[in-house]
C-alpha cells in the first residue's frame, strides 16, 4: 500500500519538442510524494466532449523542489491531441503516481536503456536517477527519422547517447536491434531496460533472453482506472493475467510469456 | 448535523454512499486514496468459487459518455480472497459486501457457505446479471423464473443481508424485482452493465475481445434512474441504485427516484475520491433543503 | 466512382444516408438547409390515424452524450398529411417512408391502408416501439405474439415494403425480429429511444411532463450497435440501423454491424447538415479502404 | 420555406454588461441572409463535457456589411456559463436565421416595447430596425436593480427609454407593470411587444388584452432541434400546440391560452 493522490495541477510549460511530441510541465502547490522512473501519472483531459477515461503517462522529470513533474506527450489520438493544446496557467488533473518503477541498478552496474518513441520519457528519467557514472550507462534511441527524435542532447551528463533511424538520417541506420550498441552483444550489460512499441520491446526481450541478461520493459495498454481496481489493462504473465497499471508498468522479461 | 444512517434489512451504512462491485478492488486499493471507514461500504470485486483468468485482451473500449467492458469476472476465487485479502480488509469500520458469482445453482451456494463463514461479511451481493460471462448468471438475470431459483436457494444456506443485483438487459426489471422479492431477497440492487459492442471503423473489427461488453458511466444514467424508480414502485424491500453517477446531484437524485443506498462505479476510475466528495456535498444538500434525515430523501420524488 | 446504392426490398435508395422518424420533421423542414435528393430518404415523423396533440411542456431534458423526449407523437393525423404535407413533398427525388403509429391493430391497418393509395410513398417503417404514447405500440413491440400479430394483420393489407421499427425495451430484441420476420417484414428498423427518466435534483421533480421518456443520441450507440449486430446474425431481411449516429464512422460500424441502411436522428438536432457530410465522408472512406460498393460494407466486421 | 444556414462564425467580441450579461458578436466571412428582430440563433457550445444540444439564442444586433451578428448572452446554467467564456477569434457554430419576427409596425403606429432580463435584446432590435421616429417608440426595460439593468443610452436615438427596478434604484421603482408609462393606459399604443420572464410576459398580456391593444410576445422554452422538426418547444395554443421555434418565437397574445 502506497499512498496515492488525486490533485490539481497548474500547466508551467508546454513545448512541442517536435511534429507531434509535446513536453508538458505541471506544478503542484504542495510536496510531491517520492517519484520513481517507470511510474506514471493518470490525467483527466478538460473540455472535450468526447472523451471520458483519463490518459496515463510516463513520469519523465521530478523537481522535489519545484513540486513539478513533467511527461512527454506525443498525440496519438484525439485525447493527446487536446492535452498537447493546453495552456500555461490552466490547470489539470494527475492522479498519481501510478505503477511500480524499474529496478534500480546497483552501483557498479553497466546498463544499457533503450527507448523508441514516446518510451524516452522513463528511460531517460531513469538514466538521470540511477545514480551511475555516465560511462556505465548507454542509452539508444530509435526513431524512424532525424524529425521524429527530440533533442536529449542534455542527458550526455548521465549517459553515452546514441541514436538509430530507419533511414539512416540520424545515427545508425536501422532498428534499435540492428544497432551496433545493441548487436555487438548485450552480456556486457549487467541489466538491460526498455521502453517503446511493443515490436521493438519483443525484438529486444528475444535477444535479451536468449543471451540470458537481466532485462526489464515498460508495457502500455488500454487503462481506465490506472490503479488496479478495473482490471482492464492486463498482461498474460507467468503469474496469471497481471495487472500493468499496478504489477507494472515495468516488467522482467521473465514473467512475460513473451 | 444531519443523519446519513440507513439500513438495509441487518446492514447498517453510516452513510448511503458506497462502492460499485467491480469498480473498488477489494476496497483496500481505494485505501491508497482515502480512509474507507469515511465511505458507506464497498460491493467487493465479484467473486467465483475457483480462480478465474477473465476475458482477453482488450477489455475495455472508451464509449461516448461511458465505457465498455469485458473483463470476465478475473479473480483469484473465494478461498483465496478468505486467506489473503479477507484478513487485510476485515477490520475497515465500513461495510464489506462481497459480490457473489456463479454459473450454476451449486456454484451460487457453495460460494455463499464460504461466505457465511466470514464475520465481518455481514451481506452479499449476489449477481445474476453480469453479461460478459456465464459464470456471471446472465441466464438467471434476465429471466423471472431463473431470478427466483437462484434467490430461492441461496436464501436457504443464507441468514445474513441478502442483495440481487439486477440485469437491465430485460423488458420488466420490476417484475424481476418482484421475484426475487418472492423468493426472500432483502434488497434488490440494480443497474448491473447493459450489453453493448464498439467497432474501430478504420480496421473494421470489435474493439473488445469478446465483441460485446457491458456498458457502464453517465450514458446509462437516465435509463438507471428510470428501473430504480419503476421498481422501488414495485417492490417493499430497500432498492439500492446504480448507474452512471458522476457526482452528489446525480446520486441524490437516485436516491429521490427510489433508492436507500447508492453505488459510485465508473465514476471511481475518473475520481478516486469521489465518493468522499459527493458525502460531503450530500450534507451540504440537506442542509440547504432543510432534510434532518437522509431516508426523508429517498422516494422524495415530487409529482 | 464508388457505388453506393442498396435496396430494400423493393425501395431503391440512392445512398444509404437517410433521416430517423421524428427528427427530420416531414423532410421539408430539412429542405431548408439542404436539397432533399442529396440523402438516401427520409423517414418521416410518427403518423397517426387521427390528430394527436401530444404530451404536455417539457418534452425534453439533456442528458450525458443524449436526450430525453416525450412528444408523445404529436401530428395532425394521417388526412392532414395526405392534403396538405403530402403534395408539398412528393415529388422530393428521394425514398419518403412513412412512420405509422396505432393503438390498436385496427389502426395500424386503417393507417396503412389510407398510406396505400400514395404513389410517391413506397415503403412503411411501421412502429410498434415509441415508448412514450400508448399509441407507439410499445406494448406489441416488447412481446414476440403481439408484435407477430400486428405484422400479420398489416402485411395482409400492404404489398410495398413492410419495415418494422423494434423496441430496444426487451431482453432479446432478435427474438423479436425473428418473429416480425416470420409474418413477412421486408425488413427491420432497429433502435427506437431506450425508456429513461431524469430528475432535478433541486427542485425534486421530473424533468419531463410523463416522468419516463425516450433515451436517445451517441449515449446508447453501444447499445444499438450490439443490437443490430445480433438482429443481423439472426435474420435474412435487411437491417436499418441507427441509435446514436454523430459521425460517418459510426454509421460506418452500423454497416459494418450489419445495417444496409442507417437512419441520423438526434444528431440532426445539432447539424442539419450532417447526413449531406456523412455522405461525403464515407465515399472518402470507401476510396481509402478500396471498396467499390457499399453493399460490401454492410456485416464486414472482421472477427 | 425560408433558407437556414449552419455556419461557423469567428468570435469578434465578448464584453461583460454587468455581472451576468455578456455581448458576443460574432463575424461570417460570407454575406448573411436577411434577419429580423425576434429572430434567433441557435449555437453549439464547445468544449464542454456536459452539453449536448445547442442553446437558442435571440439576435440582438446584425451589421449586414460587417457581416456580423450579437447577442446578449445571461449566465443561466451550464451552458451560458461556457459560451461566455469564449475567446475573441475563437469559432462558433451557428443554425441561423431561426424562427418568426415580430410584425413590423406601420409607419404611424405608436409603439411600446417592454424588455426584462435577456429579453432586452430583441426589444433594442425591434426598436432600431422598426424605422419609426424615436417619439413614436416607448421602450420600457425592467429589472431587480440598477445594477441587473445593461447601459442601452445610445439607443435613445431611436427611442425613449424607461427603466423600472424592483428596489428603485434606476427608474421608477417597481415590476414594468407598475411603471407609469404602463399604468397610465396602454390604449395610446397601437402595437405593443413584450419579451422577458414568462410572469412579466403574462401580466402584460392581461392588460394588453383587457384594454384591447395589439400584442406580440416572444417565448422561450426548452428546445432540441430550433428548426421545427423535434416537437419539444411546444406552446398550448388557440390552434393547438405550436412549435415556439418555427411557429414562433413571437406570438399575438390573442392565440396564446393565457
Ligand atoms: C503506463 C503507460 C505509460 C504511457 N506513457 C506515455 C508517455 O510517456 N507518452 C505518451 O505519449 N504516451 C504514453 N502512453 C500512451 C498514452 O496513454 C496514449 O497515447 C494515450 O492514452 C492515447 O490517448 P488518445 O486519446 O490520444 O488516443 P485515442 O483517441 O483514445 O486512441 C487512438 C488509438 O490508439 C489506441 N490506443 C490508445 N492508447 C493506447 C495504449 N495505451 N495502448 C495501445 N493502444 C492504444 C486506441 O485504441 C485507438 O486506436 C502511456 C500509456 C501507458 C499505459
Ligand atoms: C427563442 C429563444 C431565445 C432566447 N434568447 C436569449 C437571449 O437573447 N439571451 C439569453 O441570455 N438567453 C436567451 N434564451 C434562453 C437561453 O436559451 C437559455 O438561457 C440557455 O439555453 C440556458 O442554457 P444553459 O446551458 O446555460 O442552462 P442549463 O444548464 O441547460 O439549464 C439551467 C436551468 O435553466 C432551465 N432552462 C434552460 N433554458 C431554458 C429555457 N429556454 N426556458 C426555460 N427554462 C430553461 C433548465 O431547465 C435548467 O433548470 C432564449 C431562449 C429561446 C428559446
Ligand atoms: C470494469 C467493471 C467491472 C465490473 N465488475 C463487476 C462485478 O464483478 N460484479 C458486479 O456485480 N458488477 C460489476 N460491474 C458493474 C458495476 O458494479 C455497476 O453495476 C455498473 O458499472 C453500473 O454503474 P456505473 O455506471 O456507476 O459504473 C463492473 C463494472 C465495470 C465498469
Ligand atoms: C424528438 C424525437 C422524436 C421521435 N419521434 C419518433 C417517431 O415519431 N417515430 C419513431 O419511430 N421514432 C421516433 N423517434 C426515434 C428516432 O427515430 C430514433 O429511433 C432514435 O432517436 C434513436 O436514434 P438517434 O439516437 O440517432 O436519435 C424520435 C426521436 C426523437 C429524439
Ligand atoms: S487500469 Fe484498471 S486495473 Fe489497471
Ligand atoms: S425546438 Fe425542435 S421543434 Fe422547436
Amino acid at each position: 500500500m502506497t499512498k496515492k493522490f488525486v490533485a490539481n495541477f497548474v500547466v508551467v510549460e508546454n513545448k512541442p519538442l517536435n511534429a507531434t511530441n509535446f513536453l508538458i510541465k505541471v506544478k503542484s502547490d504542495s510536496t510531491l510524494p517520492p517519484i520513481f522512473p517507470g511510474q506514471f501519472v493518470n490525467v483527466e483531459i478538460n473540455d472535450s466532449k468526447e472523451i471520458f477515461l483519463r490518459r496515463p503517462f510516463s513520469i519523465f522529470e521530478v523537481d522535489q523542489k519545484e513540486n513539478t513533474l513533467s511527461m512527454i506527450v506525443k498525440i496519438l489520438g484525439r485525447g493527446s491531441k487536446k492535452l498537447t493544446e493546453i495552456e500555461p496557467g490552466n490547470q489539470v488533473s494527475l492522479v498519481y503516481p501510478l505503477g511500480k518503477s524499474f529496478t534500480y541498478p546497483s552501483s557498479t552496474d553497466k546498463v544499457l536503456l533503450i527507448g523508441g518513441g514516446s518510451g524516452v520519457a522513463p528511460m531517460l528519467f531513469l538514466a538521470k536517477e540511477a545514480g551511475l557514472d555516465k560511462t556505465q550507462v548507454d542509452v539508444l534511441l530509435g526513431a524512424r527519422t532525424k524529425e521524429d527524435h527530440i533533442d536529449v542532447e542534455h542527458y550526455s551528463k548521465y549517459a553515452q547517447l546514441h541514436y538509430a533511424t530507419e533511414d539512416g538520417s540520424k545515427g545508425e541506420k536501422g532498428f534499435v536491434t540492428q544497432h551496433s550498441v545493441f548487436t555487438s552483444g548485450l552480456r556486457k550489460y549487467d541489466k538491460i531496460y526498455a521502453c517503446g512499441p511493443d515490436g521493438m520491446m519483443r525484438a529486444i526481450a528475444k535477444v535479451a533472453k536468449a543471451e540470458d541478461v537481466f532485462c526489464e520493459v515498460s508495457l502500455e495498454n488500454l487503462m481506465a482506472c490506472g490503479f488496479g481496481v478495473c482490471l482492464c489493462c492486463i498482461e498474460p504473465t507467468q503469474k496469471g493475467n497481471l495487472c500493468v497499471c499496478t504489477d507494472g508498468p515495468v516488467f522482467n522479461i521473465k514473467d512475460l510469456k513473451w | 448535523m444531519v443523519d446519513l444512517k440507513v439500513k438495509i434489512h441487518d446492514l447498517e451504512f453510516k452513510n448511503p454512499i458506497t462502492l460499485a462491485s467491480g469498480t473498488c478492488g477489494f476496497a483496500r486499493e481505494m485505501a491508497d486514496f482515502f480512509d474507507p471507514s469515511i465511505v458507506g461500504g464497498f460491493f467487493l470485486k465479484g467473486s467465483t468459487l475457483k480462480n478465474r483468468d477473465g476475458n482477453a485482451y482488450p477489455r475495455m473500449a472508451e464509449t461516448p459518455a461511458g465505457m465498455l467492458n469485458a473483463v470476465g469476472l478475473q479473480n483469484k476465487g473465494i478461498d483465496y480472497f478468505i486467506e489473503n485479502i479477507y484478513p487485510e480488509i476485515k477490520d475497515y469500520d465500513t461495510q464489506l459486501i462481497i459480490n457473489v458469482n456463479g454459473s450454476t445453482v451449486e456454484d451460487y451456494i457453495a460460494l455463499t457457505e464460504r461466505v457465511n463463514e466470514l464475520d465481518k461479511i455481514r451481506g452479499i451481493e449476489l449477481n445474476i446479471s453480469c453479461p460478459n460471462v456465464k459464470e456471471g448468471g446472465m441466464a438467471f438475470g434476465v429471466s423471472c423464473p431463473g431470478a427466483e431459483m437462484v434467490t430461492r436457494e441461496v436464501r436457504k444456506v443464507y441468514d445474513k443481508t441478502l442483495i440481487v443485483k439486477l440485469s437491465p438487459n430485460v423488458t420488466d426489471i420490476s417484475e424481476i424485482a418482484k421475484a426475487v422479492e418472492r423468493q426472500g431477497a432483502d434488497a434488490v440492487s440494480l443497474v448491473n452493465t447493459f450489453l453493448g459492442m464498439a467497432i474501430d471503423a478504420e480496421t473494421r473489427k470489435p474493439k473488445l475481445s469478446t465483441i460485446t461488453g457491458g456498458l457502464s458511466g453517465p450514458a446509462i444514467k437516465p435509463i438507471a434512474l428510470r428501473m430504480v424508480w419503476q421498481v422501488a414502485n414495485a417492490v417493499k424491500i430497500p432498492v439500492i441504485g446504480m448507474g452512471g453517477i458522476m457526482n452528489a446531484a446525480d446520486a441524490i437524485e437516485f436516491m429521490l427516484a427510489g433508492a436507500s443506498v447508492v453505488q459510485i462505479g465508473t465514476a471511481v476510475f475518473k475520481d478516486p475520491l469521489l465518493a468522499v466528495q459527493i458525502i460531503k456535498e450530500l450534507e451540504e444538500y440537506m442542509d440547504r433543503h432543510n432534510i434532518q434525515n437522509v431516508n426523508d430523501l429517498v422516494g422524495g420524488l415530487q409529482m
